[in-house]
């Protein structure tokens, strides 16, 4: 009857609550877990396989910027690269040296998959664990080669999913 | 006691007459015991303060039950300012009227509903002296004013001009029609046993027992078809999320729908409030608490249950609820007036 | 009195991402007729410009909450033109995948049943619940929800070392958890009230219908790709079926709900017995000449996937032939039913707006 | 359940009409078959053979050929569950007024599929009771009048 319905609700009044009060609390991610790219500068051959891999395209290949205090918006981003690297045949011819070109990742279409990541072939391109990449303008959603190879800080969340007597919650 | 000596005389000298007159007369009704009931006691500063208070333990005894945290920082211990939070922000969202409504109709309701559903609250006495007014047909009163609902909700559906709250004041209409009968016949057990139609009287009465003991299944019906009657979950149906939206409130936004939650949880203050004076015996407990602090207790209890089953319980179709309400609640209030005469005649004979 | 035309539409908080063109006579529904295509995003014809693992990603997107059977159908397709064996290792960390995404999707589905149906509880718990295998997915795939975790091939990378004992502790706590959802929900008398004998689909019409997965084991046919043509060795796993035989809203709702403890039991009887070896075989860039259709048991019904390809890197046909598609006859039962059990039909049909549209 | 057998009865019932035949890899059959005979084919194989549950209906467009290809992926379903067979029945349609006896009659469950495949090849089902819109907004033909039919080879994309 009823009766059931009701006792089984009031049963929760005494487990633990679920919720992860999120700017307080942050959940500790997976250690294969894949947020935001970081770019090892000096290894990087600058063989566009993770520019060509990429399913959504987010993936562009710019030269490092000279001069630092310059701020360039997507667009001077995109003139400034040379056209050759736009286009996505393979490099012209193995003897001619290749143009420094790094991967410059823009977070409006990348997926997260991690493709880039497994087809680097000096792994110079990891994934950290970092997900909080909400802007207030969309072009700094495109991050430059040097903003990635910030290594992002380390205030890892500490809370994790535990098994209690009083039910499941998150806990330090 | 001197302020108030030398504000008389104050206004004794003001020569001109009318004024004299005038600011007398407003002082003697500021002073009036009434004044103090009406405003402050038993009036609406309490009915506010409880039925906000009673929003905010709602939303956290639900969230406790769902395994969440619920409102949490107005006020900072456990969110307990957040109704007022949220009808200061209603305050200053923007009422939209649509542009097809009757405008007349459609501003009046909200008002209207506030307004009815907080005179019914006058005539529950919430301790011996402090009722506002004691009516001795009290009862009927409450049934009189309970009746305009129905009404009130249809016109809401109606002036708002759209497909579905024109559904949900119908079925509105119908669920509340269809309990009401059930409802009074419930309370007739109570008022024969009473001898009196004055809540006072009744929860005097009620001295020696409960009626909640003597009419197990008066209260029974009373609960479920005053659930009905406000629309609550078992018996949601005129507001029907997934059917249709929010019923016969979904044109309404700003301090419209401000005004007609305020209403709909007055109405479960009230609604709890009458349960307790009738089958609960109001203010009667063991006197070493304050009788209005047993009242507003045993409300409290009623009103967690009337909240807990909402918690529970999914939505019944329409046709159920028409079954339940017609069919077996009546039955049920019926045979709770036999049962009332029966304990009349053997059991109170016996006292 | 005229009928009263009005569309259940796709802001309704009682439809997602659909419309329904509702005809209504008073209580009663003379026609519902669904308008998908709200969130059509062409993923047949963008995937003919890409290669074929990075259509991987986006295909995943068509039924967000069971990302790895349409991962899988798209992988087994490729491998079946190509030719290549997966080790059965991988095969099993597929099966466990699959029925991992398969009791997500089922929780996700009981938790918009409860809602659809007013109760607000029924709507948080498997919600919050969910999260404990979302967390298991996030350590073995590296990300939440969309994991690109089964490629053509096999899978990305093997299960990490602590995984075991995470999944066994969650299932038993979650075994704990499906006695209270039907506590509270399944045994309740007003849900049964409101879902039997509603919506009935006969056994002759499943099948005429086309309709797939829980929908059609709810009318008494016991159609389940993983016991019919049993792939990614699932024919080494026991495995019962589920079926009802009434066929109405009740009967499917219980066929998911039964499902879940399936599911639980097959992972755990995959983790056990978890054959070791490599988890994945080099693939070719360009597939040979040829077309494929592979079929797998999604939460909601059968996928089939067939990819014809010219010998290039890029398809040169993908059709995803979906179950939520395959279920859109379905919907012709609202007819003659009351307004109030529009949602819980709906529902019980389990259909996903952007399954349907692609 | 031999698929042998099933082609070869196919062969001598229809004779000419039947193209080529092949045999997939496990019980999987293509059987590419003229328009005019696709309906009394649908018909045999679904009396005979009971396959009577369609799994997908995908248009193929060959531009180069200047034909559309409708492959009719169907298998059987009874009340015990799936059986392996799948045949897949290919119609190769004209590519300049592309139009095919729709198969609603005889395979119930082929209704959306061919109406979708309509929308987006633009093949006409005739036959079909409601050839409408349905996944693509109402106002794609005003939008972009002469190439209509999004999955067609023609029809590019910009990106």
């Amino acid at each position: 009857m009823v009766m059931k319905a009701i006792y089984s609700g009031l049963k929760h009044l005494v487990k633990s609550r679920m919720t992860v009060k999120y700017p307080d609390q942050k959940l500790k991610m997976a250690e294969r877990f894949k947020g935001r790219h970081i770019l090892d500068i000096p290894t990087c051959i600058h063989c566009r396989a993770c520019f060509r891999i990429c399913p959504p395209k987010a993936i562009t290949m710019v030269f490092l910027r000279k001069n630092e205090q310059e701020i360039i918006t997507p667009q001077k981003r995109v003139e400034e690269t040379p056209k050759s690297t736009q286009t996505d045949e393979t490099p012209e011819k193995k003897n001619k040296k290749r143009e420094e070109v790094f991967p410059q990742i823009s977070y409006e279409r990348c997926v997260f998959c991690g493709f880039c990541v497994d087809v680097c072939p000096t792994n110079c391109l990891n994934m950290s664990h970092e997900y909080e990449l909400s802007v207030y303008r969309k072009d700094d959603l495109v991050y430059t080669p040097e903003q990635l190879s910030e290594i992002p800080s380390e205030d890892e969340g500490r809370f994790t999913i535990a098994f209690t007597k009083r039910g499941v919650t998150h806990a330090d | 006691m001197n302020i108030v000596n030398n504000i008389e005389n104050v206004l004794n000298n003001i020569q001109i007459v009318e004024l004299r007159q005038l600011l007398l007369f407003v002082f003697g009704v500021l002073r009036s015991e009434l004044f103090f009931k009406i405003i402050f006691f038993p009036g609406i500063f309490t009915i506010l303060i409880t039925v906000s208070e009673l929003i905010w333990l709602e939303r956290k005894f639900l969230a406790k039950m769902q395994l969440r945290v619920g409102p949490q920082y107005a006020g900072r211990i456990g969110g307990i300012l957040q109704p007022i939070a949220d009808f200061v922000k209603l305050l200053f969202k923007e009422a939209i009227i649509p542009e097809k409504a009757d405008k007349k109709f459609f501003q009046i309701v909200p008002i209207l509903l506030v307004v009815l559903a907080t005179t019914t609250l006058t005539v529950i006495p919430i301790s011996e002296t402090a009722v506002i007014s004691n009516l001795d047909v009290s009862l009927l009163f409450t049934f009189a004013i309970l009746a305009i609902f129905p009404i009130l909700t249809l016109l809401a559906g109606w002036a708002s001009n759209s497909k579905y709250p024109f559904l949900g004041g119908i079925r509105a209409l119908f669920q509340q029609v269809s309990y009401e009968v059930p409802l009074w016949f419930s309370t007739l057990g109570v008022v024969l046993l009473a001898e009196s139609l004055n809540f006072v009287s009744i929860v005097k009465a009620q001295s020696s027992f409960w009626y909640i003991l003597l009419l197990p299944l008066g209260a029974l019906t009373f609960i479920v078809s005053m659930i009905a009657e406000l629309e609550r979950i078992p018996f949601d149906v005129p507001e029907a999320e997934s059917e249709i939206v929010m019923g016969w409130m979904t044109e309404y936004s700003g301090m419209n729908f401000g005004l007609i939650m305020l209403s709909l949880y007055t109405k479960l203050y009230f609604a709890s409030a009458m349960f307790t004076a009738l089958f609960l015996g109001g203010w009667l407990g063991p006197s070493i608490l304050s009788p209005s602090f047993w009242f507003l207790t045993k409300t409290l209890i009623v009103a967690l249950i009337i909240i807990m089953l909402r918690g529970v319980l999914p939505r019944v179709r329409l046709s159920d609820l028409l079954n339940i309400g017609w069919r077996r609640l009546l039955i049920f209030s019926l045979i709770s007036i036999v049962w009332a005469v029966m304990v009349k005649l053997f059991l109170l004979g016996v006292f | 009195m005229s009928p009263l035309y009005f569309s259940v539409g796709p802001q309704h908080s009682g439809s997602g991402h659909l419309r329904m063109k509702i005809e209504l006579q008073g209580d009663i529904i003379l026609n519902a007729e669904p308008d998908p295509g709200f969130v059509h995003r062409g993923t047949e014809k963008i995937a003919e410009t890409r290669e074929y693992q990075q259509n991987v990603p986006m295909i995943e997107r068509q039924c967000l909450p069971d990302v790895s059977s349409v991962s899988l159908a798209y992988a087994m397709a490729i491998e079946e033109l190509l030719g290549i064996e997966i080790p059965p290792r991988a095969q099993f960390i597929r099966i466990i995948m699959c029925e991992l995404s398969r009791i997500m999707s089922h929780l996700y589905w009981l938790s918009i049943m409860g809602i659809f149906l007013g109760h607000s509880t029924m709507f948080m718990w498997p919600f919050g619940d969910r999260d404990i295998f979302i967390d298991i997915a996030e350590k073995i795939t590296g990300s939440r929800v969309s994991y690109t975790y089964i490629v053509p091939g096999g899978i990305r990378y093997d299960l990490p070392d602590k995984i075991k004992e995470q999944t066994i502790k969650t299932l038993d706590y979650f075994q704990g958890r499906l006695k209270e959802y039907d506590a509270i929900f399944l045994s309740n008398p007003i849900f049964e009230r409101r879902t039997k004998g509603v919506g009935v689909l006969s056994q002759t019409d499943a099948i005429n219908l086309g309709v797939t997965g829980p929908t059609l084991r709810g009318s008494g046919v016991r159609g389940d790709i993983r016991k019919g043509i049993p792939y990614s060795s699932y024919d080494q796993l026991d495995l019962e079926i589920p079926v009802f035989t009434e066929g109405d809203s009740y009967a499917r709702s219980m066929v998911r709900f039964k499902e879940m403890e399936i599911s639980s039991s097959i992972i755990r009887h995959a983790l056990d017995n978890l054959p070791d070896g490599d988890f994945a075989v080099k693939t070719r860039k360009k597939v040979p000449e040829g077309e494929a259709l592979s079929r797998v048991e999604a939460a909601r019904g059968e996928l089939a996937c067939y990819i014809m390809s010219d010998g290039t890197s890029k398809p040169y046909r993908l059709k995803m032939s979906t179950p939520s598609f395959r279920n859109l006859p379905g919907f012709s039962l609202m007819k003659g039913s009351m307004l109030a059990d529009m949602p819980t039909i709906y529902w019980s049909l389990d259909y996903w707006p952007p399954d349907a549209d692609r | 359940m031999n698929e042998a057998k099933l082609i070869d009865e196919l062969r001598d019932k229809f004779g000419e009409s039947v193209g080529i035949t092949e045999l997939m890899g496990q019980n999987e059959i293509i059987v590419t078959v003229e328009k005019e005979k696709v309906v009394e084919i649908a018909q045999f194989l679904k009396d005979t053979y009971a396959l009577n549950y369609v799994i997908s209906v995908s248009g193929v467009d060959y531009p180069e050929e200047n034909k559309f290809l409708v492959v009719y992926h169907v298998s059987s379903m009874s009340e015990n569950g799936h059986l392996p067979l799948v045949l897949a029945l290919k119609v190769s349609v004209d590519r300049q007024n592309p139009s095919t006896p729709s198969l609603i009659s005889i395979w119930r469950s082929a209704e959306w599929h061919e109406r979708e495949t309509w929308e987006l090849f633009g093949i006409e089902f005739n036959g079909h009771p409601k050839l409408e819109r349905l996944l693509l907004h109402d106002e794609w033909e005003e939008e972009n009048p002469n190439n209509q039919f999004p999955l067609r080879k023609d029809f590019l994309l910009e990106d």
